[in-house]
């Protein structure tokens, strides 16, 4: 980025970061939108660093997210971290860290376990097959948990510290802030380095001293954490964690659909891509509510067959990939 | 280094396919600093040969060993760091990174930390290749000539002690063939890299290297100076058996 | 535990399990064609079954057309749909290096077809009554459904003729060869346009043949048809991918296991268990557990 | 990387545009009361929305009819304006839904979608706004342990829901009573809740199940749990799936010539799609329902009649859902405004006489116990068995004697 955008970059986080403090912004309906971009913005991110970046198509990424949003009910609902504290103080586990980045790890360990089989036998579509089913068998071990994870019904975490949205908004927005720099950073590293020369070309890749085993399994894993980490955001928004509505496959879907509309590969991509589809998907929402899918599906489409490279690289020719 | 200090050695190495035998019972020996040439007609088994040594395949017998340490079977990247760079007959370079990334890939992950300066080293890799003008272009859209040169910067880069070319003028004109064996005879004269060389085109090979190994339907059958080579009975009807290159 | 039950319940088990199969098996058979040429998820394989039940439906209410006999009609049309969803939304995302964007496609395809079929048809469940419909019949001592039999025969005959299509003109030849390596296609003088098409126009005609088969055995809704594109992936990859009658088997053998499954264990793991082989078959046998062994030139 | 820039500009200005949206459509409050819904339009509910909405359509209208609700803050009667959004039958989407009815359409107060998670998530957003949100289709153990003080509930518990059968069953002549009952729930959370509840009331009555199967949702072949209904000698069935699953389910029993006297249906069993799938196989099947046109209580059978003039079917949900929204009208003109916590004392620990589901007593947590009905398809019909119904119970003979 160069010195101009890098400050154009600033000022426009500023500006939403101060937002909530602008009178009647919290109830106004661009506020909860903005949360929810924000949201899809991270689990693009998610799905860019595996996908576009590493070249590994995951459809798992909605096991990830609805493992990070377990581990915070469970942790929550079970009483096992702080657990004394927690009779005095409800709120303990709201927007904590800890219990934040422990979604994250849980949801990046299942990624370890999962990608270092899959990672090592499958290539290309074999690969994205395979998250898929993993998803699926998810879906189910959560479903017949029973008491550990609620079950069909899931765990319904206590609600009654939240009264604004505020402290999502900013957790979502940093969140989304931090995953863009990390990823910048990451990219500009020699792991970056690594992460793409294994996309470009795996057997060169491992020919120059790569062990491309271990950089995609650091992809997925990462890309799992952040995903995990979003899942956990999202518990503290909708406070009941159950398998139809965490392991949703629109979790998955729609972050893959804004990532590729957006620009796979780039660094803002996924963050336009997240703005501009949800944005129609809301509007299509509001004005058409008996068929909206219809003009979300049609979109899409059109997205496809008129920019298929994304937003990012069909406006800028020059865009950078790293 | 000593002249005579075996760098690669392989024994006996099989490597069947199914039902067929691609490799049979080869043995080969490359010292430090040697230019060898490998020959062959077609589907000879020269590439899988390669492909052997940097354990893209498993043999199904026989043993691969490096600096008299048994690599056989042992995992790709872990033989480019211990000093084994090749490049590939079908040109294979990051295709969205610049010439300078594709080369720092050698310098950082090729070299396993041999390479104290990664940047200096790729400078010096894309110099030696004569690169440094395309340093920060992108290898889509460079030529085949310059992707070929930038596979041996990148090779050269990552320090090794023998590097595989795998067929590095196909598709060149003689021009570029030129700047070819210029880069090649450089590399070896300024880093004292030994090399093994797969060529087609067998007049490059003889010219410039010291000893030549022919192949021939999965066996050995030449090994030698690139006189005794010519000369050998079994490889002249080996390149008469084929159609006319 | 259950102890091992008497062997006309393993038949009748085994049985309706291999019926019920086959209709994941000819979804299967679809996908397994335009993954082998374009190497495409298509997820909305199963959203064109459930559009094609619909199509059926609405023929044999409308125009009193029997369902079985509506598969002169429905395969036909499934075609031409099949060739002109190619060539509409495909053909330009074929040639991109980045295959998200078909995939993209296909996920927008899928949305569309659900909810254009819920404006429509309305989101209730919806069927087709006949005087056959749950009636059974004797098979080798053992009962059995009547329309799972003719969904079972709508499948082997659907498969065959797709097989001899693959292995006695030359257009198949050139998609049998295709789905191992597109250059070779081309080579072989036909474009990839064409084979892409009619590997498109196959599949979604038989995607019109499962619907058949869909719309006289259960009642559907609009939003049925994802489960069978799932379980159509799995049957796919049992039975290799590429290979046409291995879909089939594929399909059948996943019927089985979640025959087996529901009763010695529970139905509330058969989803996890045909997961899990799915997931097994690809990291051990990717190539397919129907395949030949793997023999070069 | 003018993009970046390009980008960001673009998505202010389009997120300012949606708020500016947002305060536009904000009616001129004081004329009238917008009622909110989040309604499942589209997705695999749809059909169940398309009731609910036509409920609370009705439910308005006769409201308006009336004049409107008298509220004291404006010293007259308000027209009611009632605005659905859709929730895509996805819990994630109530949310959203929510989001837009209070934010952009600017409702006053909301009545719930149809099913517990989804109603679990519309109540906690409706809590953090401060806007009322009435419910019924919830259980009470999904919603209570939540607390809440802007939403109340009105429905059956599982627990004596579940009793149903077992009481009809006490009922029948000994030869009659069910000797080998199973149990299939499908493994969604309704699904659990009941089976778990079902569970608890066979042992409470003296029953055990030969059979206690969960199935998995939109699986097409039941042939091997027919084989296991069959092989364990099952008389008696328990059945709670979609209506898609359940259709399935009985078509195949029939193709595999099995069949049981007593076979009662929740959630699956009680649309006119059930019917229509079946014909007059659906006959002798009982099923649950939340409400009856046969009821006594006033307004019962009109609406019943209503919707069988317009549908051509009879229904044993709507009542329910326009129940829902009497309440929620009474209990604003009770509080005189539609302030969240004037609503909250009107509803909590009151009763409200005359709904068409009775009178509704409710407890301080805010909930009331509605009876669950059981009734039995006869003819394409709901005949009214549980509670107090004035039905006979049929006992199915085998298919190939009806």
């Amino acid at each position: 980025m160069s010195r101009p955008s890098q400050w154009i970059a600033i000022v426009v986080v500023a500006a939403l970061a101060l937002l909530p403090f602008l009178p009647g912004a919290v109830d106004a309906y661009y506020f909860s939108f903005l949360f929810f971009v924000f949201l899809y913005a991270v689990m693009a991110q998610s799905w860019n660093l595996v996908a576009g970046y590493g070249g590994q198509i995951s459809l798992g990424s909605h096991a990830f997210f609805g493992l990070g949003a377990y581990t915070t009910a469970i942790l929550w609902s079970g009483n096992y971290l702080w657990g004394s504290l927690y009779d005095s103080h409800p709120n303990i586990y709201y927007f904590d860290p800890v219990t934040m980045l422990l979604g994250g790890f849980v949801a990046a360990l299942a990624a370890v376990l999962i990608g270092l089989p899959l990672l090592s036998k499958l290539h290309g579509d074999y690969f994205a097959l395979g998250t898929l089913g993993f998803g699926e068998i998810v879906k189910v071990i959560f479903v017949n948990g029973g008491d550990f994870t609620g079950g069909a019904f899931g765990i319904v975490a206590p609600a009654s510290s939240f009264d604004t949205l505020r402290p999502h908004y900013w957790v979502g927005l940093g969140l989304m802030v931090a995953t863009a720099l990390a990823i910048r950073a990451l990219m500009r590293s020699r792991y970056g380095l690594a992460l793409i020369a294994v996309r470009d070309d795996e057997m060169a890749a491992s020919a120059n001293g790569i062990d491309t085993l271990k950089v995609k399994v650091a992809a997925f894993a990462g890309s799992a954490f952040i995903a995990g980490v979003a899942g956990s955001l999202y518990t503290f928004y909708i406070f009941h964690v159950g398998p139809d509505s965490v392991f949703d496959l629109d979790w998955m879907l729609l972050p893959l659909m804004m990532t590729v509309v957006g620009g796979t590969g780039t660094l803002l991509g996924p963050i336009l891509g997240a703005l501009v589809m949800y944005a129609v998907f809301d509007l299509a929402r509001i004005v058409v509510p008996d068929y909206h899918p219809v003009i979300s599906g049609l979109t899409i489409i059109l997205a496809m067959l008129f920019l298929p490279k994304g937003l990012m690289r069909s406006f800028v020719g020059k865009a950078r990939t790293a | 280094m000593q002249a005579d200090e075996t760098l690669l050695r392989l024994e006996a190495v099989k490597k069947r396919f199914g039902g067929l035998v691609v490799l049979n019972n080869i043995d080969i020996a490359v010292g430090a600093n040697e230019l060898i040439g490998l020959i062959g007609p077609n589907g000879a088994g020269k590439s899988t040969l390669f492909n052997v040594i940097t354990a893209i395949y498993a043999p199904t017998e026989g043993r691969v060993s490096f600096r008299g340490k048994d690599i056989t079977g042992i995992a790709p990247h872990r033989i480019s760091r211990l000093g084994i760079a090749r490049t590939f007959q079908l040109v294979r370079t990051f295709l969205t990174m610049t010439a300078f990334e594709n080369v720092m890939v050698g310098a950082v992950y090729g070299a396993g930390g041999r390479v104290k300066h990664a940047t200096e080293a790729a400078t010096a890799a894309l110099e030696l290749v004569g690169l440094s003008a395309r340093r920060d272009m992108r290898t889509a859209h460079m030529t085949l000539s310059d992707r070929r040169m930038l596979e041996i910067a990148r090779a050269v880069a990552s320090d090794p002690a023998l590097l595989l070319l795998d067929e590095p003028m196909a598709g060149l004109n003689p021009t570029e063939i030129q700047r070819m064996v210029d880069v090649i005879r450089r590399v070896r004269a300024d880093r004292g890299i030994s090399m093994l060389w797969v060529e087609h085109k067998v007049d490059a090979i003889m010219k410039v290297c010291s000893r030549v190994i022919v192949l021939d339907h999965g066996e050995k059958i030449a090994d030698g100076t690139p006189r005794d080579v010519t000369q050998n009975r079994k490889v002249i009807e080996a390149y008469l058996g084929e159609p006319a290159a | 535990m259950v102890n091992l039950p008497p062997p006309e319940i393993l038949l009748q088990l085994s049985l309706n399990g291999a019926l019920g199969g086959a209709m994941y098996g000819v979804a299967a058979v679809g996908l397994s064609l335009i993954f082998g040429t374009m190497r495409l998820i298509f997820l909305a394989q199963g959203a064109m079954i459930i559009l094609a039940a619909y199509f059926v439906r609405a023929l044999f209410y409308g125009l009193g057309v029997d369902p079985f006999l509506s598969l002169l009609i429905v395969v036909p049309v499934g075609l031409g749909v099949g060739w002109l969803i190619y060539q509409g939304l495909f053909r330009q995302a074929a040639a991109e290096a980045d295959r998200n964007v078909s995939l993209l496609i296909a996920v927008g395809l899928m949305f569309l077809v659900q909810n254009l079929m819920t404006v429509i048809w309305g989101g209730n469940t919806a069927g087709v009554v006949t005087s056959y419909t749950a009636s059974g019949i004797e098979l080798f001592g053992v009962r059995t459904s009547f329309t799972r039999s003719m969904g079972f025969l709508i499948a082997l005959s659907g498969t065959g003729l797709v097989m001899l299509f693959l292995r006695k003109t030359i257009v198949g030849k050139a998609v049998r060869a295709a789905s191992e390596d597109m250059d070779a296609a081309t080579l072989m003088g036909i474009s990839p346009h064409r084979v892409n098409a009619i590997a498109f126009a196959i599949g979604i005609s038989l995607a019109g043949a499962a619907g058949v088969a869909v719309a006289t055995t259960f009642p559907f809704n609009p939003f049925a048809g994802f489960i069978f594109s799932l379980k159509a992936l799995v049957a796919l990859a049992l039975g290799g991918i590429g290979n046409v009658t291995g879909a089939l088997a594929g399909g059948i053998l996943l019927g089985l296991i979640e025959a087996y499954v529901q009763f010695f264990i529970s139905g509330g793991w058969t989803n996890a268990i045909a997961y899990g082989v799915f997931l097994l078959v690809l990291m051990f046998k990717p190539e397919g557990l129907f395949s030949r062994p793997y023999k070069k030139a | 990387m003018e993009i970046s820039l390009k980008g960001m500009l673009a998505g202010l200005l389009l997120s300012s545009a949606l708020g500016l949206g947002g305060t536009l459509v904000a009616n001129a409050a004081g004329d009238e009361i917008v009622i909110g819904a989040p309604i499942s339009l589209t997705g695999p509910l749809a059909g169940d929305g398309k009731e609910q909405k036509w409920a609370y359509e009705q439910a308005v209208a006769d409201i308006n009819k009336a004049g409107g609700i008298m509220v004291k803050a404006a010293g007259k009667k308000l027209p009611v304006r009632l605005v659905v959004a859709d929730d895509e039958s996805s819990e994630g989407k109530v949310a959203s839904a929510l989001e837009n009815l209070i934010k952009v359409q600017k409702v006053d107060a909301l009545l719930s979608t149809h099913s517990g998670p989804m109603n679990i998530a519309g109540a906690i957003v409706a809590e953090k706004y401060k806007k009322f949100y009435m419910i019924t289709t919830a259980f009470p153990f999904e919603w209570q342990p939540l607390k809440l003080k802007y939403s109340a509930l009105f429905f059956f518990h599982p627990g004596p829901g579940a009793e149903v059968p077992f009481q009809i069953w006490d009922k029948l002549p000994a030869n009659e009573k069910p000797k080998h009952p199973a149990l299939v729930s499908e493994d969604s959370p309704d699904g659990k809740g009941f089976g778990g509840a079902f569970e608890a009331a066979a042992k409470k009555y003296g029953y055990s199940f030969a059979v206690d199967d969960p199935w998995a949702i939109g699986a097409t072949d039941y042939s091997a749990l027919i084989t296991k209904l069959k092989a364990a000698d099952v008389d008696a069935m328990l059945v709670f799936g979609s209506p898609a699953d359940t259709v399935t389910l009985l078509r195949q029993m029939k193709e595999l010539g099995f069949s049981v006297p007593y076979l009662h249906g929740w959630k699956g069993t009680w649309t006119g799609e059930f019917h229509e799938a079946l014909g007059p196989d659906s006959d002798y099947i009982l099923t649950d329902g939340f409400w009856s046109a046969s009821y006594p209580y006033k307004g019962a059978k009109e609406l019943g009649d209503r919707y069988e003039a317009e549908f051509k079917k009879d229904s044993v949900t709507v009542g329910a859902f326009y129940a829902n929204a009497q309440v929620l009208a009474q209990a604003i003109e009770k509080a005189g405004s539609t302030d969240a916590a004037a609503i909250h004392d009107a509803i909590f620990g009151q009763e409200f006489k005359d709904t068409v589901v009775g009178d509704l007593k409710f407890d301080d947590t805010g909930f009331a116990l509605i009876p669950s009905v059981a009734t039995q398809w006869w003819q394409g019909k709901h005949q009214l068995i549980y509670p107090d119904g004035n039905w006979t119970y049929k006992p199915a003979p085998a298919w190939d004697k009806r």
